[in-house]
């Protein structure tokens, strides 16, 4: 217990040392996770769109499929996209391993299941009229969409959230494409990885308390912003 | 069976020495080892910790320090092999054919060559610190990467963006085949790498199998355990040396023409 | 106009509801579609919006101006929900989609948008939530979002089920007014009221078939 | 690419061997991530219907916590749980450290975030009336929750995968508190880092693969059950 | 009995939609609620059935039998949504929701569901998913899903507005007859019918009042 006391005020002093080598990793961290999000976002729509609304056939076995992707270890994405973008495979012309560009694409490719399969099972929880109401009344295609996730903004969000929280705290990926070089690519999870590795436990859990406090900053923000939107339905 | 917890580095464990040993003690002795591979540094905390019973570490220092501290007690010497400094087969910071690893190292400073650290406060990385002071250098030049990662993942490092780097002979062996680079510099003094084996200090915990910690370190520097440790061949290449008792001569240290 | 021929349509396997062999509309009539509860009513109209694909037969609508000749084509034919569905923000922001939808900005939006509030009884309601509206406001503001957009047909599915005697009125007096704009009207309605009472033609669903003008009488009583 | 071909041959190769080492591995990757996701699933449900239909002071800023412990890396936790229960911690008497109950321990940490705020999400989308609805006719207050959740049976299905991908390809949590020690604590993704550790990248994709199967045909099981079950409302 | 005293209602800082000093019902009798279209109708059928807390006053239901007192007490005093919440299951699987809640098994359940769909003309659609029913089959199942319970009170909201002609006579023979096995009823509809017109009592909600027997000519009309 004494030790975990001292290692959360350790923790304090070290966000609030403003400590320049402690916020270029998590400049690095914010920075490859959030363009990750962004990146994969519409695409995530998209798919989840067409799972949810359209019907063809192996509809079922698609969805099932991004189910399933959800359960791909980091690290096997990591050792993918690692013999892609080698030396000897067949992208090394692109000299991508060892960036945050590699590990942006890493964590897009972590985010993507998971934001699909979440959006999909909101999307498809909108009552249909929804769309056609919009569509009849002169909505286009992408306006009707857009009206589809502003009716289903908290899932949305929840979506959004879920991927962050996995793609932020992940390690396995980023380490294996980022190569945690210092003042390069090395994020709050990789540096926790490390000090561990060296069995300096207090300072990664100090690190691994930074990592939350800014998602809770983060998540508090967003709650505002999503005001108090429950139901008040009386009919 | 009776459980003995032994921490160990990761290059030990990944060459194989393990599993290659081990069967062998536990066929005549009641106990069963499990096997807990981890850094150098995080090995000697779960000692520390009484997490497990015994540790089988190479960081001479660090295990100074354990011992004195009384995290634990009887360190033996096991074996030894060597370190080796690799870097891509052009050799564009031209360190080649030395046997000097000091003059190596400050050559890579001053053409500020590509170079891969493992800055992981590991055996391997205490080595390289200690040369770079030996070379009156501060690692801070122009190609210098610090990866905090294990021997392995710096090794694909190096030879995915041809620098050079200082690994464990173990390793290197093990995984020479998937890298394109060649070793620079072998044989030095300043190369050594000793293995000791450590028993957690029994006094400090209860309930550490320490009878059955003892009776391992005691099978690994027997007669018995020695000569499987010097028979011990890695794509036919020797890999330990066992030196239990020696007082171990650094310049015997093994080459890969062995 | 429309020109429907050899309709039938129905759910899963089981028998079609109705069939239509043919049925021609010139477009211009007020109309009251009646028929019994599951009778298919609901369903006759998404078809004829095309909401639906028929099961079989073809539904056309021709236009004397030249445009697109397929529904759903917003604006044009227009199918109003039996319980509509209103979208999750301001009673006001519902109609302001629809003038965005369709291009009007600035000040012709909002004029049009605050017009239709107070001819729709909704001024006073113009902030509220639209999913806390009671039952009678919900369907005006339905109604509302539909009139903006003055279409050429509009298909009611029962647009008075739950209004008051008043609103019920009002509602007939715009839709005269939208009548004669030139707006073609089907309404399903189980009650008569002053609105059922102006239409000039009835539409019935009955034994699985569609009766046309076969029952002013019996409606009339 | 050429090397991925013979990677995925391998992987199937292993597979239907039925090498007993494998399945071993699989084994204990399976039974400590299905438990964990049995015993964090009550509680988890019933902490979302707590946030999604009882109005209490802090209830947003409760929401948000729940979505930042979603960003908690696994190394994090697996280093919280260690110093917990290590010889020298706390909870040290129970001698639970490397075992399989001080993973699945974990794991349920980790899982709990994420199926509290998906099914959050869930439950506050389901439409008031249902809930009043059950409690009129009769239903008893758990009666009403399990209503809720039939209703919700979509999101929650989708909750629960994306808890359960998230734990059995974590590693972070899993190689702390386990210990990855053979024919104990090792599982799918420990011997994954593992063999990635030894450069043996082909091996250990082939365990990623062997992951990944198992895990879509526990979904398509899963998507046959849960059916077709798109809406088809037309009022 | 229902007593209420000083109720009054609204929401956020709207004023009251209305303020009921007093009133007191037997608990007997027939009651046709009426009012206009956001006279406040519902939220009235709401606070008597418990689902809201009123903003001011009190509400009282007591009985001649010993049995708990204030509502929501589930099975005496029931409310219907103007929009029933179906659930996302069979018609029959509706029901035997209720069969469950409520204790019964085996051929009491199966019996009783089965006498009530035949009673309520859904038969035909036990199998059918609750959620494609047409807008009066809807109204048709939750009638049925409450009749079911035999409830001391039933509050219905607009029961009858998207019911057809020969649905609307076969509910008021329904409610008839649960009238007179003891069930008090208050039903609010904008329309008249065979089924208001059966009705005892009037409670009209005019100009924020509640005005009991008020307008029992002007329905009759
Ligand atoms: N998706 C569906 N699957 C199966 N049956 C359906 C489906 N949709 C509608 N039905 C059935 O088809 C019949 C006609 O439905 P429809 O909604 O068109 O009736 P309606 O004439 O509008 O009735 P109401 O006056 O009650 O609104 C009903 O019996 C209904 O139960
Ligand atoms: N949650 C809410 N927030 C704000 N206003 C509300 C809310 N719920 C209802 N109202 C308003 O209160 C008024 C009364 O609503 P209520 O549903 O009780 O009317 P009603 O008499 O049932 O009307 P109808 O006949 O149209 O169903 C309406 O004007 C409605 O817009
Ligand atoms: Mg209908
Ligand atoms: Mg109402």
């Amino acid at each position: 217990m004494h030790e975990l006391m001292n290692t959360a005020r350790e923790a304090l002093h070290l966000l609030l040392s403003f400590d320049p080598a402690l916020w270029e990793i998590i400049g690095v961290s914010f920075r490859v996770s959030l363009t990750a999000i962004l990146v994969a976002l519409p695409p995530a729509l998209l798919i989840a769109l067409l799972l949810a609304r359209v019907a063809f056939p192996g509809r079922w076995f698609a969805i099932s499929l991004v189910n399933t992707f959800m359960a791909v270890p980091t690290v096997v994405v990591g050792l993918v996209l690692f013999m892609l973008l080698s030396r000897s495979g067949p992208l090394g012309e692109l000299r991508l391993l060892f960036t945050q560009r590699a590990m942006i694409i890493g964590q897009i490719l972590l985010a993507m299941p998971v934001l699909t399969a979440m959006l999909h099972s909101t999307l498809q929880s909108i009552d249909q009229r929804a769309w056609e109401t919009a569509r009849q009344l002169g909505a286009g295609w992408w306006q009707s969409l857009w009206v589809l996730i502003r009716e289903a903004r908290f899932g949305v969000i929840a979506a959004v959230l879920a991927a962050f929280g996995r793609i932020i705290a992940e390690v396995g990926s980023a380490v294996m494409i980022g190569g945690n070089i210092e003042h390069f690519t090395r994020t709050i999870t990789t540096a926790i990885a490390l000090e561990t590795l060296k069995g300096e436990f207090a300072q990664g859990l100090a690190l691994g308390l930074v990592l939350l406090l800014l998602a809770l900053v983060l998540n508090v923000l967003l709650g505002v912003m999503r005001g108090r939107g429950h139901q008040t339905v009386s009919i | 069976a009776d459980i003995v917890r032994l921490a160990t580095t990761t290059s030990t464990y990944n060459s194989g020495l393990l599993d290659y040993l081990l069967p062998k003690f536990e066929e005549d002795h009641p106990y069963q080892i499990q096997v807990i591979p981890v850094g150098t540094g995080k090995a000697l905390r779960l000692g520390r910790d009484g997490d497990v019973d015994l540790v089988l570490t190479h960081a001479p220092a660090a295990e100074k320090a354990f011992v004195d501290a009384d995290y634990g007690v009887e360190p033996h010497g096991v074996m030894y092999n060597d370190f080796v400094i690799v870097g891509p087969s052009g050799d564009p910071a031209a360190i080649d054919g030395g046997e000097d690893a000091t003059n190596a190292f400050a050559t890579l400073a001053d053409e500020g060559a590509t170079f891969i650290s493992r800055g992981d406060d590991s055996g391997t990385d205490k080595k390289e610190k200690h040369l770079w002071e030996e070379a009156d250098v501060t690692p801070d030049f122009k190609g210098f990467r610090a990866a905090g990662q294990g021997m392995g993942e710096v090794l694909k490092m190096a030879s995915e963006l041809q620098g050079y780097t200082l690994t464990d002979r173990g390793t290197w062996l093990a995984m020479k085949d998937k890298l394109d680079l060649e070793i620079m510099v072998e044989g030095d003094t300043a190369l050594f790498n000793p293995y000791q084996v450590i028993l957690v200090n029994p006094q400090r915990y209860d309930g550490l199998n320490t009878q059955g910690a003892q009776a391992l370190a005691e099978w690994l520097i027997s007669d018995e355990g020695q000569d499987l440790i010097d028979a011990f061949r890695l794509k036919g290449k020797a890999l330990f040396h066992a030196s239990a008792g020696e007082k171990i001569d650094p310049t015997s240290a093994v080459h890969e023409s062995d | 106009m429309l020109e429907v021929s050899q309709l039938a349509h129905g759910f899963g396997r089981q028998p079609a509801l109705w069939e239509i062999p043919y049925l021609q509309w010139q477009g211009h009539t007020l109309v009251h579609l009646r028929g019994d509860n599951g009778s298919g009513k609901t369903t006759l109209l998404r078809l004829l919006a095309g909401l639906e694909t028929p099961r079989q037969g073809t539904i056309r609508w021709t236009w004397a101006e030249a445009m697109p000749a397929s529904p759903p084509c917003p604006g044009r034919v227009l199918y109003l929900h039996q319980q509509p569905y209103l979208f999750d923000t301001s009673v006001a922001g519902n109609l302001r989609y629809v003038a965005r939808w369709n291009g009007w900005r600035g000040t012709t939006a909002r004029d049009r948008v605050a017009a239709m509030l107070e001819r729709c009884g909704l001024a006073a309601h113009a902030q509220q939530r639209a999913r806390s509206l009671s039952g009678g406001e919900r369907m005006r503001l339905a109604l509302a979002r539909a009139w903006l957009l003055s279409p050429r047909v509009l298909l009611l599915d029962e647009p008075t089920a739950s209004l008051d005697r008043q609103a019920i009125a009002d509602v007939s007096t715009l839709i005269s007014s939208l009548h004669e704009a030139g707006c073609a009207i089907v309404l399903s309605a189980h009650q008569s009221s002053v609105l059922t009472e102006r239409c000039d033609e009835y539409w019935c669903l009955e034994q699985r078939c569609l009766q046309v003008n076969a029952f002013k009488q019996e409606v009339a009583v």
